[in-house]
């Protein structure tokens, strides 16, 4: 056991340092805002390195290193310690661009790799559909064949960044006397077309970080599929040979309770603060005990996936850990926040007495149960750890249809 | 022994039930929702035109001369339909002059308080959640000063009734001198807050007010635990009817046992929890050793119970149940502001160990 | 709302106070035990004024008193009080009486049901199998008539009272052709003979509050059938119509409560009573919310039993009621233990250090994991709640074979 | 960064969780859980044999040099199988003559203490749950007055180290003057514990006691999270196996998803929580300002989650989990050690808050 990264990696890590230290922010200058062009350059300069775009082949304008999740976990510490731009974030990084490299026609990794990666265009992903949830492969989306194009009728659901994407990959039953997982294609679709109507879902707590999107006759290429007719569901499930971030989720817990132990210590109740309260004691330091459990199952998976060992069971419970602490975390600030827990976290614009640091708390509360429904229902974590991890069968009610 | 509500009581609130269900479907009361002040008049004319808002001030008044039990129904039910508007802090400031005002102050107030056609409040909370008697610091003699938060429908009450220093009661009307309205931007947009400052301002001992506070504050927690256990029966009602519609794998979700055992859940922490604050209610008027600690437990309870099934709620709705479209959302809020004013459940919980002797 | 029994009852209660004072103790003797003739006497007298075998005709022993859940309360808290002796305990006047006096022969009732109320022989109750807990109608203790008698063989468990029971009432499956349910007889069997095999099951805890019974070809006589044969399923489930006892449950979790108010009391921790910490106190107060909600739902039951109307949902939540606040006091009570917490609960027999009196509440954290599942599991509950309260559908996975 | 064990640690772990397979299957750990001394001679020899009660003695006394966490593998196996025997006590007293003792001490101990041929054992709870070194009383010159509670195997201890006021560590001997034992009965009969009376009884002061006796609680706090880490993976492994075979309404009740999730609750609670006992393991050789806390929150979480775990695992097998005859019982009660000694969780949790500047 050692916790820090050995001595090859500490050399890199100082190799990243040095580049950091002389590219960002450009110019050195701290105190103006990077140009775009600025911002490119440097990506590229960082992928010249090898830092950036790191399972894209050199082809198609990466830099093409071996998997390393280590490597990978010191770019992120360095590059957000000098704040300095990554790939650039989204589902068309994480998730178009190695499905394409993995299963696309090579004109199409031509088209949309080097672009996506260099964040010139923009994806969003049509999956769930409002009466498909969990038992996704039941979508009803339809596309069919006119002359040399898709047409596509269907409607998606909690489809994040469908505002400002130039396309998305979307699935879309294309063969409808298949069985139910044999008859849906992987298409893209140009968002910038009539009948891409994308209306923002709001949330409960005012914002919106999702939508719907309705297809009414939109049309894509015939050759914009991905994986032949009929192979969508398992392009889609393609395993994803990217660098995982396996500390990622345990990161933002143990952020979450820096920030629960900063309200404890912040605010009172009856005129002694919080922290004091041995019962707030007790939970925060329970709740400790989860997070730093997060922490250490995630220091497990990177070391496993660093030497391409299954990391087992524990791989199955990241969400269903970050789900139960945030839940622990959010239920102990609604008792921390008093009074505040009557303040509306939805809006700032409207004029208001006393507008509270904590209220941010208040949206937290309620958005602990967007993370649970987001990654999939808490139920569908505890089917797949019950059945993947500990061997016990499928569900008798879905076994019945699937 | 007869531990349940009478037919009468069961027929009131069928007929609030079934009022609500006209007169404020969750599409208008999403309306009142979003509207500016939160105040639907012609909601709450029915609501006055049913005797809703006085049933519990005397009959020489234009009330009902009814129980706090029958308040207690009535909250119940109004927070089943999530009613928008002023009820809780009307029927505390009428009941707070009734038991604390002189004659002349009753004739004055309670026959329009009772018809609903003046609407009253009542500020008790604080800065930093001095929300008791003995909490409360403004002092009060002709004049008032000082600033009270999380006032109910401050902005439209005729008269509002302000915890003062000594736990006293204090009459303030509107458009007396050197009163400003901020609205708070609270969480439950049906039932609007806001912070009342005070300078200066002339106002009226309620001369039995220091001795009467507490009974106000004991009806405020038994009116927020009925409303609360309203408001759960209706969100276990509606994650059972949306179990029953929602397909997933060919069949409605309330064949997975999995569900079934969450809602289930839901019902067990909700239902027991009825007799709280119907014993507490009851004791209000009838077992006053008790009715203190009753209310503070009945409130902690409930709120607490109610703010988790909601949360529960959200789950069985899926990602759905996390949007402002989703009806759900209406109850969350509702739960927090039951949850949250008049203290946390662990101010009354600390508050029953203390009065319990322990 | 009326929390008095009321003028009526009052005055009943008076009466049964002034009967009391004059016949309990026998010859108004507290210094003395009691002889069992003595015993039998005052039962009689009781039920002479219509108090004891209220639910038993008159040609059968009985008071033949109309239901009456309240006077049934009042009596339970006078006889408590003087310590007086009620009908025996015990499954066969809690179960046998009844099902024989709705659906047994006359000289069935004739030959059997007077002693029982009496007291003068006991049961035990023949139905859980090793294979046979929550799907009890899957037993297969055998019966097969031979000439004018039954032989039966198989194995019955968790049968309480067995060692020292004069007669089972026992399913026995009698038409192994039939369909599960209507396959099964309800027999009556006397204990007293070769081939019943009774065998103490030691709990986790020590004691022995059940048994095993292995029956190896014993015989009762043909007519000794309660029901016609296949019928015994229908039989053990005639809805009794004896008094229900609704506020025994919430009882027990308010005496619990107490207990546990006590043990925070006469505790420390770290020099300091446990009753102090704050977060101790916040847990006891959160579980008085749940142990009076109890309460008051046991008062509801009653008003509405009294009434003869349906108490609804909240009568199918008692267990689950009771096993959840055991829970919540059972580890409550460890946390308060402290070092105690190591102590064996089993035995005080052999020499030991420091015999505790808290050393039963070890017993109590371990036991009331029993009652979890003694009285069917949490989770058979809650499918009864679901599927009763709440009009939710029945297991697919049992559907599928029920 | 290698956050794992090595394989040389995985093949000492298969070696063991064999071993016990072997040597004590669960019908031979009734036989001593049974006994009148719960010790199991043979067994203990063989686990010596293996190496486990001295691997972290130095080599030139006969031990296998290693560290903390190669100790805290070989608990987590032990749990496992539910070893029976003085296996806690005797490396805790070894740790603390290598820690603090003179060379001469050393000398005479730890040579025998690495082979098992004699046992050690470390007395240091007391009255009212005086675990900790700073709560030791017992004053301590050339020779010893008091009482100590749950010492385990005192009576076949050739040494027992126990704690002083002062925080400070003596030696007894065996047959030393003045020494009273008393077995007291112990819930886990598998680890038996007793209470043992001073009377002006000659002891030895370890030179560095006072130094050393807090990395000595830190060291077993590790041990017992690790025993209980590894007692829970049994238990859900046994949950899991029952599951599998255990028929109800025609199907084995792995078939119910209610059962399903059940059994992957308690498997989240659990397997997340192996990185803390490693890591408080790994940092009391290599990261010593976090140690202390590290061990702090480990004892406490782990001991915490594994006792919910054993409630489950009765829950689990239904009627037959309450029994004697079923095998949950004893870890059941291993759980409950596990939980208790040294303090319970909250002792450690508030711990953790003071070490945490909180």
């Amino acid at each position: 056991m050692d916790l820090s990264y050995g001595k090859e990696y500490e050399e890199f890590r100082e190799e990243v340092r040095d580049f950091l230290g002389a590219n960002w922010p450009p110019g050195g200058d701290k105190d103006r805002y990077p140009t775009k062009e600025e911002t490119c350059q440097f990506r590229d300069d960082a992928t010249a390195k090898g830092y950036l775009r790191r399972s894209i082949p050199k082809q198609y304008g990466g830099s093409e290193q071996p998997p390393d999740e280590i490597r990978g976990a010191i770019l992120r510490e360095e590059f957000t310690r000098a704040r300095a731009p990554m790939d650039p974030p989204g589902i068309g990084t994480m998730m178009l661009v190695p499905t394409l490299l993995d299963r696309g026609e090579a004109w199409q990794k031509e088209k949309f790799v080097p672009p996506t990666t260099r964040g010139d265009i923009n994806w969003c992903q049509g999956y769930s559909e409002p009466g498909s949830g969990s038992d996704l492969a039941s979508l009803k989306t339809r596309g069919e064949l006119v002359g040399d194009e898709w047409v596509i009728n269907g409607q998606k659901i909690w489809t994040s960044g469908a505002t400002n994407a130039d396309y998305m990959f979307c699935l879309v039953r294309t063969e409808p006397d298949a069985p139910k997982h044999a008859g849906i294609s992987y298409l893209l679709i140009d968002m910038n077309q009539e009948g891409m109507d994308v209306r923002p879902l709001k949330q409960m707590t005012g914002g919106s970080d999702f939508n719907e999107v309705f297809l009414t006759d939109v049309r894509t290429p015939k050759d914009w599929i991905v994986g032949k007719r009929g192979e969508g569901w398992l392009v889609s499930r393609t395993t994803l040979k990217h660098e995982r971030n396996s500390i990622g989720a345990a990161a933002q817990s143990s952020a979450m309770f820096q920030g629960i132990l900063h309200l404890a210590k912040s605010t009172s109740s009856g005129g002694r603060p919080n922290i004091e309260d041995p019962s707030i004691r007790q939970r925060l330091a329970e709740i400790e005990g989860y997070v730093r459990a997060h922490e250490y199952s995630g220091y497990r998976q990177m070391t496993r996936n660093a030497r391409n060992e299954d990391p087992g069971i524990i791989q199955m419970m990241n969400k269903l850990n970050s789900t139960n602490i945030s839940h622990m975390v959010s239920k102990l600030a609604l008792d921390l926040l008093g009074d505040d827990g009557l303040l509306d976290p939805t809006s700032t614009s409207r004029a208001g007495y006393r507008p509270s640091d904590n209220r941010s708390w208040i949206t937290q509360y309620m958005y602990s149960l967007g993370i649970a429904v987001a990654g999939g229902t808490a139920n569908i974590q505890r089917n797949v750890i019950g059945e993947r991890g500990l061997g016990l069968p499928r569900d008798s009610a879905a076994n019945r249809s699937a | 022994m007869n531990f349940d509500i009478s037919e009468e009581q069961e027929l009131l609130q069928d007929t609030i039930r079934q009022f609500m269900a006209n007169e404020c479907p969750t599409t208008h009361l999403r309306e009142v929702f979003e509207s500016e002040t939160g105040f639907d008049a012609t909601l709450w004319k029915g609501m006055a035109e049913l005797g809703l808002v006085g049933l519990h001030l005397d009959d020489e008044y234009g009330g009902a001369g009814l129980e706090i039990i029958d308040l207690a129904l009535v909250a119940e039910s109004l927070g089943y339909g999530g009613a928008p508007g002023p009820f809780l802090g009307h029927v505390l400031a009428g009941l707070a002059i009734q038991l604390a005002g002189s004659d002349a102050q009753k004739q004055t107030w309670l026959p329009s308080l009772a018809t609903g056609d003046a609407i009253g409040t009542v500020a008790l909370g604080e800065v930093g959640g001095g929300w008791q008697p003995e909490e409360w610091t403004l002092a009060a003699g002709s004049t008032l000063s000082g600033v009270k938060l999380n006032v109910p429908y401050a902005s439209i009450a005729e008269v509002i009734v302000v915890g003062v220093e000594g736990g006293g009661l204090v009459l303030v009307e509107k458009g007396a001198s050197g009163v400003e309205i901020q609205p708070i931007e609270g969480v439950d947009r049906a039932r609007r807050i806001d912070a009342v400052t005070f300078e200066s301002t002339p106002c009226e001992a309620l001369p039995e007010g220091a001795a009467q506070s507490g009974r106000v504050r004991d009806a405020a927690l038994v009116l927020l635990a009925a409303d609360a256990f309203g408001s759960g029966s209706r969100l276990v009602d509606m994650s059972v009817a949306y179990a029953k519609t929602r397909e997933q794998f060919g069949v409605t979700i309330e064949h997975f046992q999995a569900v079934k055992h969450q809602l289930a859940n839901m019902a067990v922490e909700l239902e027991p929890s009825r007799g709280l604050f119907w014993y507490a209610a009851h004791a209000f008027d009838h077992v006053q050793d008790e009715s203190q600690r009753a209310a503070a437990l009945a409130k902690a309870h409930i709120s607490d119970r109610v703010m988790q099934i909601a949360r529960d709620s959200v789950e069985a709705h899926g990602g759905i149940g996390f949007t402002w479209e989703c009806d759900v959302q209406l109850w969350f809020k509702r739960s927090m502001f039951n949850r949250a004013f008049l203290g946390t459940p662990s101010v009354h919980r600390e508050r029953a160990a203390q009065m319990g002797g322990w």
